[in-house]
Order: structure tokens, then C-alpha cells, then sequence
């Protein structure tokens, strides 16, 4: 028969066990299961919804020095039409001939609308701690307009075409004192730098997920960021010298990135480290 | 109470400029316009002065009654999320304070009757250190805490 | 009409000549002349980073041009040529300060246009590569140099080699991620020497 | 007066939770700006949330709570319609007061 001492011993054996494996499961989280933790922790409560709100507004009041709205401004659906266009961008427009993503958009309609002279955009297109970008704001408006629908940017027309193939060759273009193109960080499945997990934007479900997610607002800089920035400081870190916001370059390169992201549920404006 | 008048006064637009006039002249402090705002604990550099300032004597560390839930690794520090739910009975106040932060005390929650004793918010963090959740419940102090890594995110560039 | 100007227009014109051809058919030849043509104009001079940072040079023409199927006899001829570029330290020592180094490895800056001329740059070597057991944040875009010294030892074949390889990784594999770090004039001599010192010396995290 | 506040006020089985996002720059004063000047402290030190006319929620502010901050909190009661006043006071004596309605 089992005396007390050897039943404690067995419960004690046991719990010990159970120790075991739950150490054993912590220890096989990694640190990127740590990083999902933490980006799921503060998915509640984005910053970039005041940006949302205040695009709103400027999207309805009057400016430049035409003092009208944007309201006639055609994203692609037609005048004022702004729910879903996101999902749609880059697109070929026939006013002025060219493929233009969301940015390169609101900037034909603040200059040909609203009378602002482009100089004066282009000089200054994000936001930064002491001003905040109101094509940025807007663009986080627009883009909110699109949450939960599905990318689809179409490659029907030839210029649309072939600003996806110039992009995809911008995509591998090394260059620089760091000999760095696009496809140094992005053209290999589950590495990281630093901590980051850098998306495969050669691979659909990357390149959706991390298309999908911007514009952001970046919890480092506190401040919501738009695609063309993206492209901007990417080129950046690339150790680029700095691509003219809005240029056939960031909209072709944006227009490969977009195609490869078609069939994501749009899920911005995104909140990131 | 001193501190609704008080509360009362800047909603109107004259009080608003007196304030202001006042705060620039120096002879009100901001802070003063909460009653019970503790100044010397929110300024408090490190763990033990920030305790002794709101006068917290070696506060019982119990885990099971407090559940304190942060990340174990933050991307950023500029925003960490911390949760508390804590199942004591009657919760008076829950206070957040971050160890190697310069101003250690980062926030304190005061439970009226009815309201959970538990709360989600985000605190800056300047570098790895332990995230302390204290509980009053009682009269009697009660703490937690966990180490959260605060990394460098991106191309550090 | 100056020169700038001149060049810019005959740019013009080369893209709006590329686009007919572009659209009569998909050329590829026609499409990497007008991607090319786009760069040259679509970016500008910010700060240290200078516009004609976009020029290629052959290593990264070819690269760019065969991304992942470069032939090898090509891949063997660039990589001679990056071999003869290799300055090795003028008074023939290869070890420097291991602290610095590791400082140096942290650092993510330098060669950006947010970077102030007489700022040294960073040696970005986290950024990639897992170094020291202590360091949570490292990158896997290269392989892990962990215990790097202390699995090879630290001869001087091996502190040359070392150095050769952050000096211009592509004399060894010219399809390498990793910058020319002394070809580029990234990092200087002494840093370089830092750097070795980082990986071989046995005092240093990385072999601890 | 501050920016607008974001708040969400909802009721399930007896239980309001409520979720607010302030919009504030919470300077800790320790900060430098682009130009290298140090950027002067500036927080909210206290926040109240009353559901019609009762303090639900009182909460007290350092330097060390995130820019643009975040705060949910439950407590018993509550009905859809019922009001939820969320208010703020920072260290330049600034304020903000914003109220939605519960939802279900």
C-alpha cells in the first residue's frame, strides 16, 4: 500500500512535470511570437484616427487660393467619390495622362482645384513634429474609406502596364555606396532586421500584409505615415539620394508593390513600432 | 472642493487667461490645479523615493491578486502597453510605475464604488526595466511587476 | 542653356521616344532603358546623398541585371576585379579595439541623407548579423558570426581575411547583401580594424 | 482648449467599458527637438470620466504616460443612451471635455 510520503512524492513528480513542458512551451515562443504579442497589445486605440478625422474636415473645407472643397476631386470613381478608390490606386487617369497613386492624386486635384501652387506641396509633403502634412491627413482619410474591402489595381491599361514592370525593375535596381536595391531586404522569405520581420514582397501573402497595413501611424515618431513616405525613407535607409515626392519613380514602384499586395483586405490606416 | 472651483473657473474663457497669467508669473504652480496631484511622487527619480512619496511602506508582492499583463518585448518604447486586473476587495487606487524611468511614477487610478478594480493604458519606457503595477485595496499596499525588454526597432537608422 | 538643362531635356526626350517603343511592344530592353532614364531624373541631391549616388557601377548593373541567375564565368570576373580593389591596412595590422567595434556594430547610421557629413558612419553589423549572445535585436539577413573567433581562432590568415571581407564582401561572392564597407568609403581604415577586432578578438562578446 | 478626445462607451451584461484615446503631446521635458533645443514639459495630469453627473473613473497623469493617451476602464451600470464626460487638465492648465452617448 502507498503511504502519504510516497503519494506526495508522486503529486510532486508530477506538478514538476507539468513544470516542465510549460517551460518547455514558453521557451519555444519566439521572439517574434513576443513582437506579435506586443503589436496585438496596442492594436486598440490609433493615433491615426485624429488624422482620419482631420482629413475629413480638410476634405470639406474650402482652401487655396480658389477657396473650394476637394469635393469634386476625382480619385478614380468620379468627383467626390471616395469610398473604396484606395483599393483601386495606382491608377491610369485620363486628364492627365498618367498613372498616379493616392498622393500624386490629391496633389493634381490641391493644384488644379483649390489653386495651390505645387512648389509649395512638394516642399514639405509630410508631416513632421512641429506641422502636421495635409496631404498626408487627407490621404489617411481617403485610405480609411477603403477598411475591409479587397485590393484590386488593375494592369488593364498599358500605361498601367507598363508602370508595373518599370516598378518591378525599380524593385531590383542596386545602387548606392551600400550596393542596396529594394530586393536586398525584401526578396527573401522569414528574415528580420534587427528585430523586424521584413515581409518577402516577392511572395503574395508578405507583400499583402505589409501593403494592407499602410498608411500608419509609427509609434517611434508619433506621427501617421503615408505610403509615399514609406517609399521615401526606404530609399533613405537604402542610402538613396531622395526621390521627388509623388514622381513617376515612386508611383511605378508603388504600382508593382500595390499589384502584389491585389486580393488583401485593406486594414489601414495601420499602427506600427 | 477647492479642486472642482477650481475646475469650474478654467472653463470659462477668464479664467482660462487668469491661469495662464498666473502659471507664467509663477505664482501658481500648474500642478495645483489638482487638489491631490503629488507633485513630489510624480517627480520622484527612483522606485524608493516614489514609494516613500506617497507613502507606501514596503508594499506586499503578490501575483495572484494582481494581474499586471505587458509585453515581453516592446518594439518601441515610446508606447507600452500595461493592463492591470487586480481581485482584491475594495480597490481604492492602482498606480503604475516604470523602475528606470526618470520620473518613476507614471500614473495613478483612484476606484470610486462600482467601477472595476482593472485598466488598460500605455506608458513610455526609456529602456528594459520592470513595469510596477500598485495596488491599494483596503488601505493596504499591494505590488506586482514584470520586466519588459524595450529594443531597437527598424534599420536604426 | 547650361549643361544641367541640356541633359535633363535630352532625358525628356529619351523617355517620351522610350514610351512609343515601350508601348509598340514589351521590350525588355526598351523597359530597363526607360526605368533607367526615370531614376536618373525622378531623384535629387538631400544632404550627403547626392543624386548621382543612382549611377551604377558594373557590379551593380550586372547584379541588378541577373538578380538571382548570374553565370557564374560573369559572377567569377567580377568578383576578380573586386578582389583588386581590396587596400589592406598600411601598417599591416589587422586588430583594433573591440569595444569600439561593438559600438560601432550597434550603430545603424551613417551614408543617409539625415546624416551630417562629418559624422562617422555606423558599421550596421547588427542589422543583419547576430553578434553577441547578449544582443536580443539582430538581424538574420546574413549568417549569425556568434562565436566567430572563437571557432576559427584568430591567426593572421584569419584577421585578414576578415578584413578583406568587410572591406569588399563582393571579391568573394559578388552577389553578397553586404556593403563594400572600405571600397565605399563607409567605414575607415581604423574602424575596419575595430571591426576584426570585434569578431576575433577572444575578450570580445562575440567569442564570450 | 485641447483636441478632441476619441471615446467609446459601450454596455454588455451590466457593464459599461469604456475606451479613450486623448489627443496630447505628454512632453516629458527631457526631450530635444530636430534642432537639439530641449522641448519644455507639457502633460495632462489628470483625467475624470463622470456617467451622469457620478465620477467613474479618476485618474492622475506623469511623464511618464504615452503621447496620445490611451485609457480603458469598466464599471457597473450603464445604459445605451446614457452620457459618458470624459475631461482633461494638463500642466498649462489647458483642458478638453468630451461626451458620447453608451452604445450597446
Amino acid at each position: 500500500m502507498m503511504n502519504t510520503s510516497t503519494l506526495i512524492k508522486i503529486i510532486l513528480g508530477m506538478s514538476l512535470a507539468i513544470t516542465q513542458i510549460a517551460t518547455a512551451a514558453e521557451s519555444e515562443k519566439t521572439d517574434s511570437d513576443r513582437i506579435a504579442q506586443y503589436r496585438d497589445m496596442i492594436s486598440d486605440g490609433n493615433p491615426a484616427d485624429f488624422d482620419e478625422m482631420n482629413g475629413a474636415e480638410l476634405w470639406k473645407t474650402p482652401a487655396g487660393p480658389k477657396h473650394v472643397t476637394l469635393e469634386a476631386c476625382d480619385l478614380g470613381k468620379g468627383p467626390g467619390v471616395v469610398k473604396g478608390v484606395y483599393t483601386e490606386l495606382p491608377r491610369y487617369f485620363k486628364d492627365t495622362d498618367k498613372v498616379q497613386d493616392l498622393e500624386s492624386r490629391l496633389l493634381t486635384c490641391m493644384t488644379t482645384l483649390q489653386g495651390i501652387p505645387e512648389a509649395e506641396i512638394v516642399a514639405s509633403p509630410f508631416s513632421t513634429e512641429k506641422k502636421k502634412s495635409d496631404i498626408s491627413m487627407l490621404a489617411t482619410y481617403i485610405v480609411g474609406q477603403s477598411k475591409g474591402m479587397k485590393m484590386a489595381v488593375s494592369v488593364s491599361h498599358p500605361k498601367e502596364k507598363e508602370a508595373y514592370e518599370i516598378g518591378r525593375r525599380i524593385f531590383n535596381y542596386r545602387a548606392g555606396p551600400y550596393d542596396f536595391a529594394c530586393l536586398t531586404c525584401h526578396a527573401t522569405s522569414d528574415v528580420r532586421i534587427r528585430m523586424q520581420d521584413l515581409p518577402n514582397l516577392n511572395k503574395p501573402k508578405d507583400a499583402q500584409a505589409a501593403y494592407a497595413s499602410w498608411p500608419a501611424y509609427r509609434v517611434s515618431q508619433g506621427l501617421t505615415r503615408t505610403f509615399q513616405w514609406r517609399l521615401n525613407d526606404c530609399f533613405r535607409q537604402q542610402r538613396f539620394p531622395e526621390p521627388k515626392f509623388a514622381s513617376e519613380v515612386t508611383v511605378d514602384l508603388s504600382m508593382f508593390l500595390a499589384v502584389s499586395a491585389n486580393g488583401a483586405e485593406y486594414a489601414g490606416p495601420g499602427l506600427k513600432r | 472642493m477647492i479642486n472642482m472651483e477650481r475646475r469650474a473657473l478654467l472653463k470659462t474663457g477668464g479664467g482660462i487667461g487668469l491661469f495662464a497669467l498666473f502659471s507664467a508669473v509663477g505664482l501658481l504652480k500648474p500642478g495645483l490645479a489638482m487638489a491631490d496631484w503629488n507633485k513630489s511622487a510624480f517627480s520622484a527619480k527612483n522606485l524608493d523615493e516614489a514609494l516613500t512619496a506617497m507613502g507606501v511602506n514596503k508594499p506586499e508582492v503578490n501575483d495572484v491578486f494582481i494581474q499586471l499583463t505587458v509585453p515581453e518585448i516592446a518594439e518601441n518604447g515610446a508606447i507600452v502597453p500595461v493592463k492591470v486586473v487586480s481581485t482584491y476587495p475594495n480597490v481604492e487606487r492602482i498606480s503604475i510605475l516604470v523602475e528606470k524611468n526618470p520620473n518613476v511614477l507614471a500614473a495613478n487610478f483612484i476606484f470610486p464604488q462600482g467601477t472595476e478594480p482593472m485598466l488598460t493604458t500605455r506608458v513610455k519606457m526609456g529602456q528594459t526595466c520592470s513595469v510596477i503595477a500598485l495596488v491599494k485595496a483596503d488601505g493596504k499596499y499591494y505590488r506586482s511587476s514584470k520586466e519588459v525588454k524595450v529594443t531597437a526597432g527598424g534599420c536604426g537608422g | 542653356m547650361n549643361a544641367k538643362w541640356i541633359i535633363k531635356f535630352a532625358i525628356v526626350l529619351a523617355i517620351s521616344s522610350l514610351t512609343i517603343t515601350a508601348q509598340a511592344g514589351t521590350d525588355d530592353a526598351a523597359l530597363d532603358a526607360k526605368t533607367t532614364a526615370i531614376i536618373k531624373r525622378d531623384f535629387h541631391d538631400r544632404g550627403i546623398a547626392k543624386a548621382d549616388r543612382v549611377n551604377q557601377d558594373e557590379l551593380q548593373a550586372t547584379c541588378s541585371k541577373y538578380i538571382d541567375n548570374l553565370p557564374d564565368p560573369l559572377k567569377a570576373k567580377l568578383e576578380a576585379a573586386q578582389t583588386k580593389t581590396i587596400k589592406w591596412p598600411s601598417d599591416g595590422k589587422y586588430m583594433g579595439d573591440w569595444k569600439a567595434g561593438e559600438k560601432l556594430a550597434q550603430s545603424g547610421r551613417g551614408m543617409t541623407w539625415s546624416d551630417k557629413p562629418d559624422e562617422p558612419a555606423g558599421g550596421n553589423c547588427y542589422n543583419c548579423h547576430r553578434l553577441s549572445s547578449m544582443e536580443i535585436a539582430y538581424g538574420t539577413i546574413g549568417p549569425s558570426l556568434l562565436n566567430f573567433g572563437k571557432l576559427r581562432g584568430n591567426s593572421v590568415e584569419v584577421q585578414r581575411y576578415v578584413d578583406g571581407r568587410i572591406y569588399n564582401a563582393k571579391a568573394l561572392n559578388a552577389r553578397a547583401n553586404m556593403p563594400r564597407f572600405g571600397f565605399m568609403g563607409i567605414l575607415t581604415e581604423a574602424q575596419i580594424k575595430d571591426l576584426v577586432a570585434l569578431l576575433l578578438d577572444p575578450e570580445s562578446p562575440v567569442n564570450k | 482648449m485641447g483636441n478632441p478626445m476619441k471615446i467609446r462607451a459601450a454596455v454588455k451584461e451590466g457593464v459599461t467599458e469604456v475606451k479613450i484615446l486623448m489627443q496630447h503631446e505628454m512632453e516629458t521635458g527631457l526631450r530635444k527637438d530636430a534642432d537639439g533645443t530641449l522641448v519644455p514639459a507639457w502633460f495632462i495630469t489628470e483625467v475624470k470620466a463622470e456617467h451622469q453627473g457620478r465620477t467613474v473613473m479618476e485618474a492622475q497623469f506623469g511623464q511618464s504616460i504615452s503621447k496620445n493617451p490611451y485609457l480603458l476602464f469598466r464599471f457597473k451600470g450603464g445604459a445605451e443612451g446614457e452620457k459618458i464626460k470624459i475631461s482633461w487638465v494638463d500642466t498649462k492648465g489647458d483642458t478638453r471635455e468630451d461626451e458620447v452617448a453608451i452604445v450597446v
